[in-house]
C-alpha cells in the first residue's frame, strides 16, 4: 500500500523540488539549483495572473455549456434508452478514440471559413460577413466543451440511471408537476453525478492548453500554454513547475468550496 | 390544489375499466363502486391486475377504456397531480435527499401551503415517530420508511388512499402489527382507503369490502366473513384461506337442504350455499370447520368415515392433519389445541364430522386446483 | 477434502463459547449439544446472537472463547474451508457469474471431485429445478434462489448443515410450503441441519428441538410442544406464540396442584407447570386455550368471570376477541370457528374458562412483556 | 437528441472527409482538396507500420503493468479501507489534477541522471554505469503507465467494491481456500472493472505521443508521434486523418475482440 501511494505521489515531489529552484550562476540556460526560493511562486502568479483569469473563465463556461448539453443527454439515454442505452453510450464515447488533437483540428476545420458553419451563420446573418469563428474565445470554449463532454455525460448518466422512477411518480403523486418534480426531485438526486461531471470536466478543462493552442489566437492563451511554453521553449523549469503547483491548489480549493457548497457528503 | 382536487370527493366508481398491453389484458372490463369512508382490499395473486388498477385510479397509467370519477366528478384524464388521491407505495418510494420532515411536508408545499409544521408534526405523531423528523430516509427501517409513507399521504387529507402491498416488504411480527394500526388510523381519520395486495389475511383483517381479482376480473367480491364462508368459485375457495374440496354428485333434496353424495356418502347443503351447481359438484369444507374423532366416539351432523390420519403437524395453537379417506383423496383438518385431549397419531383409523351449515357448493366442472398454486417463479414484485 | 472433514463426523457440541465486541457479548458463554441427524433451531430476536453463533460454527468468526468440537474432532481453530459444514446463506449469496450448474458444482470441484454431473443432477431434482441448470442466478426469483442456495450446500453432504434465516426474503405462502419442503429434504438426506430464525411459527413447523436465545444466552431449550405448553420465562411465553399473563398470589395446595388467587379469583395449576414460583406468580394462558362463554352457559375446570367482549376480529379459520376483565386486564382469546355458534359480540358480559391443565406459572417478579416488543427499529438484516 | 448525436460524430466526418483528400495541383503546402483517395490509408498505413506496432505493444505493456498495480491498491480500498476509502480515492487522483505534460516530465527528472532512480539502481549494481534510464522503452512504458493508473484504478475499485463479501465467505464455505477464492470468485466478479480499466487505459495509451515525445527516443516513436508530426510540421493533413482512423478502427476492433473473450456481455 504505502509503496503504491509512494508510486502514486513521486512525480509531485518531484516537482514540488523544482518550483523552488533557481538558474544555475553562470550555467547554461536550463541548469537549475535547489535554493527553495518560494517566491519563485508570487512571480509566476503575478506575472500570468490574466491567463490564471482566462483559464477559470474558459473553464467554467466550458463546463457550464457541457452540463446544459449533456443533462437531456444523460436523462434521454437513462430513462428513454431503453434496450438501447448501451449502444448510445457507446455513440457518445466512440470519437474520443481518435486522438485528442485531431478532434481538436476537426472543429478548427469545421468553424473555419471553409467548414459549412459559418457560411450558413451568415446566411442567415446571425454573424456578419467578416466575423470569423476560429482564433476566438468562443472557438477555444467550443472545443473544449466538446472535447469534455463524455466526462460530464457519463457520470450524469450513471447518477440519473439510479435514479428510482417511483420518487418521480411519488412527486407527481404528491401534487408536483413535471418542472416541479424535475427541479425538487430529479436535479437534487442526481447532484452527485452533476458534482463528479462538474468537476470531470472543469479540471481538465482549467488546466488544458490543446485547446488554445490549436483554435484560439495570443489574446486567448490560458494558464496550460504558459507552462508548456515555459518548459519546451524558455526552458524555465522552476517557474512552470510552481505554475502548475498553484493550478493544482487553486483548483483544489475551488473544488473543496464547490464540493461543500453542493453538499454530496451528505449524499454520498 | 386543483379545482378537480377540491370538487371531487365521495364514493370512487370505476366504470369498465379495462387496460391493455399489446395483446395482453391487464384489466378486462371492469366496474366497480367504493363507497367513500370505506377500508376495501383488491385481493389476487401476482399478475391478476390489481396494481395496475391502482395505478389506473392514481393517474400513472392510462386506461385502454373507461372511466373514474369520484363522486360526481371524472377524473379519468386528469393528470396524477390533478387528483385528490395519494398512494403508499410499495416500495414506499421516500425521497432520500429529503429529511423525513420534508418528506411529509412535500405535498403540503406544493399545494402552496406556508405553514406546515403543526399538519407534519401531527402526521409524526399518528404513525408514532416523531422523533425521527430529521432523519433521512435511508437511516430508517423497513417498518418505519412504511409508516413515514403512509404519514406522507395521509398529511394531504386526500379522498382516496392507495395502499399498493404496503406491508410486503415488512417481517411477519410487525406485518402483523402495522395491520392493526393502519385499520386504525384510517378509522380515526376516516379517508376511503383502496388497499392492494396477495395476503389473504392481510385483507381479511383490515378491510371492510374485499374484491377477489384473477387474470384481470372480479371473481367476487363481499365482506370478509361472506367471502370466506361461502365463496362461490373454487379459485376464491383456495385463494382465500384453505379449502377441502370433494367432488360428488347432488342425490335428492331435503326441504332447504341438498343432499350429496361423496363417494357413496351423504351428507346436506344448504340450498344459498350452492353456487350454480347442477348435478356434478365440489362440496367445498374449510379445514378448521371439520372435526376428528376415533371410531367410538359419537358424531353428529355430516359425517365422512372411513379416514386414516396420514400426518400430525403441531404448530403450538393448532394441531393440523392430513386424513386419507376412502376414494384416495386427503383432506386437511385443523384442530384447535384447547381441549386437553391427546392427539391422534399417523395410522390412527378416524371419522370427520362437521356442521352442515359449513359446506359450500361450487360447479363440479371447476378446476379444483384454481388459486391454491404457490409459484416459485413469482415474487413480489413481479407485477 | 480435508482430514478434519473426514473424521469430523458426529454431534455437535459447543463448550463455553463466547463471542465479543469490545464492551457487548454477542454470545455469552453458551454449551449445547446437538445430536447428529438432528433438526435443530436457533430462534430469537434480532440481536440475540443466534447468527453470530452460527457463523462461528460455520468458522466466519471466531470464538473469543470456548470450543467447537463435531464428534470427536475440535474444528475450534480450522479455516472455514477445511470444515465439513455448509451453510445457507440469508441472502443466498450465490455465485452471480456462474450458471446454476456451477453453482452447486462448486464445491464437488474444489474438493477435486471429477465427475460432477451425477450429483448435481441429484441435487437438482430434490429441489425440483432441475429445468434451471443454465440459468445464471439474476434470472431467478426469489424461492427458486432460495433452493439452488440449499441444494449447493447439500450436494456436499456436509455433517452439518447450517441455514440463517433461509426463508427470510420468501412471502408468507411461498415459506409456508418452504418450510414443509425442507423439512422433508432433512428427513430424506438425514444430515443435521441447524436453522437460525426469528419467526418462531418457522422454528417449530421444522425442527425436533428449539432453543430459544435471548441477549447472547439460551431461555429454554427443548420440543417444540415443551416449549410452546410449558414456557419457564415470560420471554420464551411471548415470544413463542402469545401469551396471557395474570398477576397473582398462590393461596394453597390441592394435592399435585397449587391454587392461584388472580384478583379474588381462584384457579388451579399443577405443580410441574410452575416454575421458580414463590408466592407472588403470574398465571400463563395461551389465548387459544380459552373458552368464551355466555353467563347463562355452564363451564368446568378453572374460572373467570365478570369479562367483557372489547374487540372481535374475525379472521377465517378462527375469530379473536379482546376480554376486558374486572382488573382492567385484556385478555386475548382465539376460538376456532367450527361450532356454528354465533359470534359474540363487542360488549357483551361473559365468562373465560381452560383446562386446568393449560395453565402455567411464572415467577411474579419477571417483566410480562419480555419478547412481546416488536421494535419496527430493527429489521430482518440487522443482526 | 438527434441534434445532440450529431454534435457528438460531427468532427468525425470532418476527419473522415480530409483523410481522403489529396493536395491542389500547385497549390501551397497545406492546401488540400477532396479526391477520395482511400489509397491515403493504404500508403498511410505501410509507410508507419512500424510506429504502429510499436504503438500497440507499449500501450499492451503499460495496461498490464496498470493492471497489476492497480488490482492489489484498488482491493485494498474496497476490502480493507473501511472509512478511508474516500481519501485513499482522493490520493490516487490528487496527482491528476496538475498538467499532464509537468507530470510526465517529472517522470523524465525523476529517472534522469540526477534523479535519485537511477544512482540507487546503480549502487546496488541492478543497471551497469553506462545504463540510462530515460530516451527508452522503459522510460516511455513507465510513463504510460503511470499516467493513465486512476483510469485503471477507478474501475477497478468500483467492481471491486460492488462484490458481496458473502459470496466470497460462500465460496470458503465450499471448501475453496484464499486463492482459489480469488481466481475463482473475485477476479471473475471483478472482471467488468478489469475490462472498463483495460480500455480507459489501452485506448489513450494506444493514441498517446507525449510519453514517447518526452520521455523516449527516436527509436520509441509511436504512431501518435507520427500524426502529430504529419499535422504539425509537414502539414500533412490527409495522412494524419488517414492514420487517425486507421488507429481508431484497430482499437475498435480489438476492443470488440477483447470484449467478446472478457464475455463482459454476460456479466452486465
Amino acid at each position: 500500500m504505502g509503496f503504491l501511494f509512494t508510486f502514486f505521489l513521486l512525480p509531485l515531489f518531484n516537482l514540488a523540488q523544482t518550483s523552488t529552484q533557481t538558474p544555475v550562476g553562470g550555467g547554461d540556460t536550463g541548469q537549475y539549483e535547489q535554493t527553495f526560493r518560494f517566491q519563485n511562486y508570487i512571480d509566476a502568479f503575478v506575472e500570468n495572473r490574466e491567463q490564471f483569469g482566462r483559464s477559470f473563465l474558459y473553464a467554467t463556461i466550458a463546463t457550464v455549456l457541457a452540463l446544459a448539453i449533456a443533462y437531456p443527454l444523460a436523462y434521454a439515454i437513462a430513462f428513454k434508452g431503453g434496450k438501447y442505452k448501451n449502444f448510445m453510450l457507446v455513440l457518445v464515447v466512440a470519437p474520443f478514440f481518435t486522438s485528442f488533437l485531431l478532434r481538436t483540428i476537426a472543429w478548427k476545420q469545421i468553424l473555419g471559413e471553409e467548414g459549412f458553419v459559418v457560411p450558413t451563420l451568415r446566411t442567415f446573418g446571425i454573424i456578419s460577413e467578416s466575423t470569423t469563428l476560429t482564433s476566438s474565445a468562443f472557438a477555444v470554449v467550443a472545443g473544449m466543451t466538446y472535447n469534455f463532454l463524455p466526462f460530464m455525460t457519463l457520470p450524469l448518466y450513471a447518477s440519473i440511471d439510479r435514479i428510482d422512477p417511483r420518487t418521480l411518480e411519488a412527486s407527481g403523486d404528491l401534487y408536483a408537476n413535471g418542472f416541479t418534480t424535475f427541479r425538487r426531485v430529479t436535479l437534487p438526486l442526481s447532484m452527485p453525478g452533476v458534482v463528479a461531471g462538474t468537476l470531470l470536466t472543469f479540471i481538465p478543462a482549467a488546466g488544458d492548453y490543446v485547446n488554445a493552442a490549436i483554435l484560439g489566437s495570443p489574446q486567448t492563451k490560458m494558464l496550460g500554454n504558459v507552462i508548456e511554453s515555459r518548459y519546451f521553449k524558455i526552458v524555465d523549469y522552476p517557474t512552470a513547475a510552481a505554475l502548475s503547483f498553484t493550478l493544482m491548489a487553486a483548483i483544489l480549493i475551488l473544488v473543496t468550496v464547490y464540493v461543500r457548497k453542493a453538499g454530496t457528503e451528505e449524499l454520498v | 390544489m386543483s379545482d378537480i382536487a377540491k370538487s371531487a370527493r365521495g364514493d370512487l366508481k370505476l366504470s369498465n375499466l379495462t387496460k391493455s398491453y399489446g395483446d395482453f389484458t391487464a384489466v378486462d372490463d371492469l366496474s366497480l363502486v367504493i363507497p367513500k369512508g370505506s377500508f376495501f382490499a383488491l385481493l389476487g395473486p401476482s399478475g391478476c391486475g390489481k396494481t395496475t388498477t391502482l395505478r389506473m385510479i392514481a393517474g400513472l397509467e392510462e386506461p385502454t377504456q373507461g372511466t373514474i370519477a369520484l363522486g360526481e366528478t371524472d377524473i379519468t384524464d386528469t393528470k396524477p397531480y390533478q387528483r385528490p388521491i395519494n398512494t403508499v407505495f410499495q416500495n414506499y418510494a421516500l425521497f432520500p435527499h429529503l429529511t423525513i420532515f420534508e418528506n411529509i411536508a412535500f405535498g403540503l408545499r406544493r399545494r402552496g401551503i406556508k405553514d406546515v409544521d403543526d399538519a407534519v408534526n401531527k402526521a409524526l405523531d399518528l404513525v408514532e415517530l416523531p422523533h425521527l423528523a430529521q432523519r433521512k430516509p435511508t437511516q430508517l427501517s423497513g417498518g418505519q420508511q412504511q409508516r413515514i409513507a403512509l404519514a406522507r399521504a395521509i398529511v394531504n387529507r386526500p379522498a382516496l388512499l392507495l395502499l399498493d402491498e404496503p406491508l410486503g416488504a415488512l417481517d411477519l411480527k410487525l406485518r402483523r402489527q402495522m395491520q392493526i394500526e393502519l385499520k386504525w388510523i384510517q378509522k380515526e381519520v376516516g379517508i376511503t382507503f383502496v388497499h392492494v395486495t396477495h395476503d389473504q389475511e392481510e385483507a381479511m383483517t383490515m378491510a371492510d369490502t374485499i374484491a377477489v381479482m384473477n387474470e384481470g376480473k372480479i371473481e367476487q367480491m363481499g365482506s370478509p366473513a361472506d367471502l370466506y364462508d361461502n365463496p362461490e368459485t373454487a379459485f376464491v375457495a383456495n385463494f382465500l384461506g384453505q379449502s377441502n374440496l370433494i367432488k360428488g354428485t347432488i342425490s335428492g333434496n331435503d326441504g332447504a337442504n341438498q343432499i350429496v353424495d361423496l363417494f357413496g356418502q351423504k351428507i346436506s347443503l344448504q340450498k344459498d350455499r350452492s353456487h350454480g351447481v347442477d348435478n356434478s359438484i365440489y362440496a367445498g369444507i374449510r379445514p378448521e370447520k371439520f372435526r376428528i374423532s376415533r371410531l367410538e366416539t359419537a358424531t353428529s351432523g355430516n359425517v365422512l368415515t372411513g379416514g386414516k390420519v396420514e400426518d400430525v403437524s403441531y404448530i403450538g395453537v393448532s394441531t393440523q392433519y392430513q386424513v386419507l379417506m376412502p376414494w384416495g383423496q386427503e383432506l386437511m383438518v385443523f384442530e384447535q389445541n384447547d381441549d386437553g385431549v391427546a392427539p391422534f397419531s399417523v395410522g390412527e383409523p378416524v371419522n370427520i364430522s362437521w356442521e352442515p351449515i359449513f359446506t359450500f357448493g361450487l360447479r363440479g366442472d371447476e378446476d379444483a386446483e384454481a388459486g391454491t398454486e404457490v409459484n416459485p417463479d413469482e415474487d413480489l414484485d413481479d407485477e
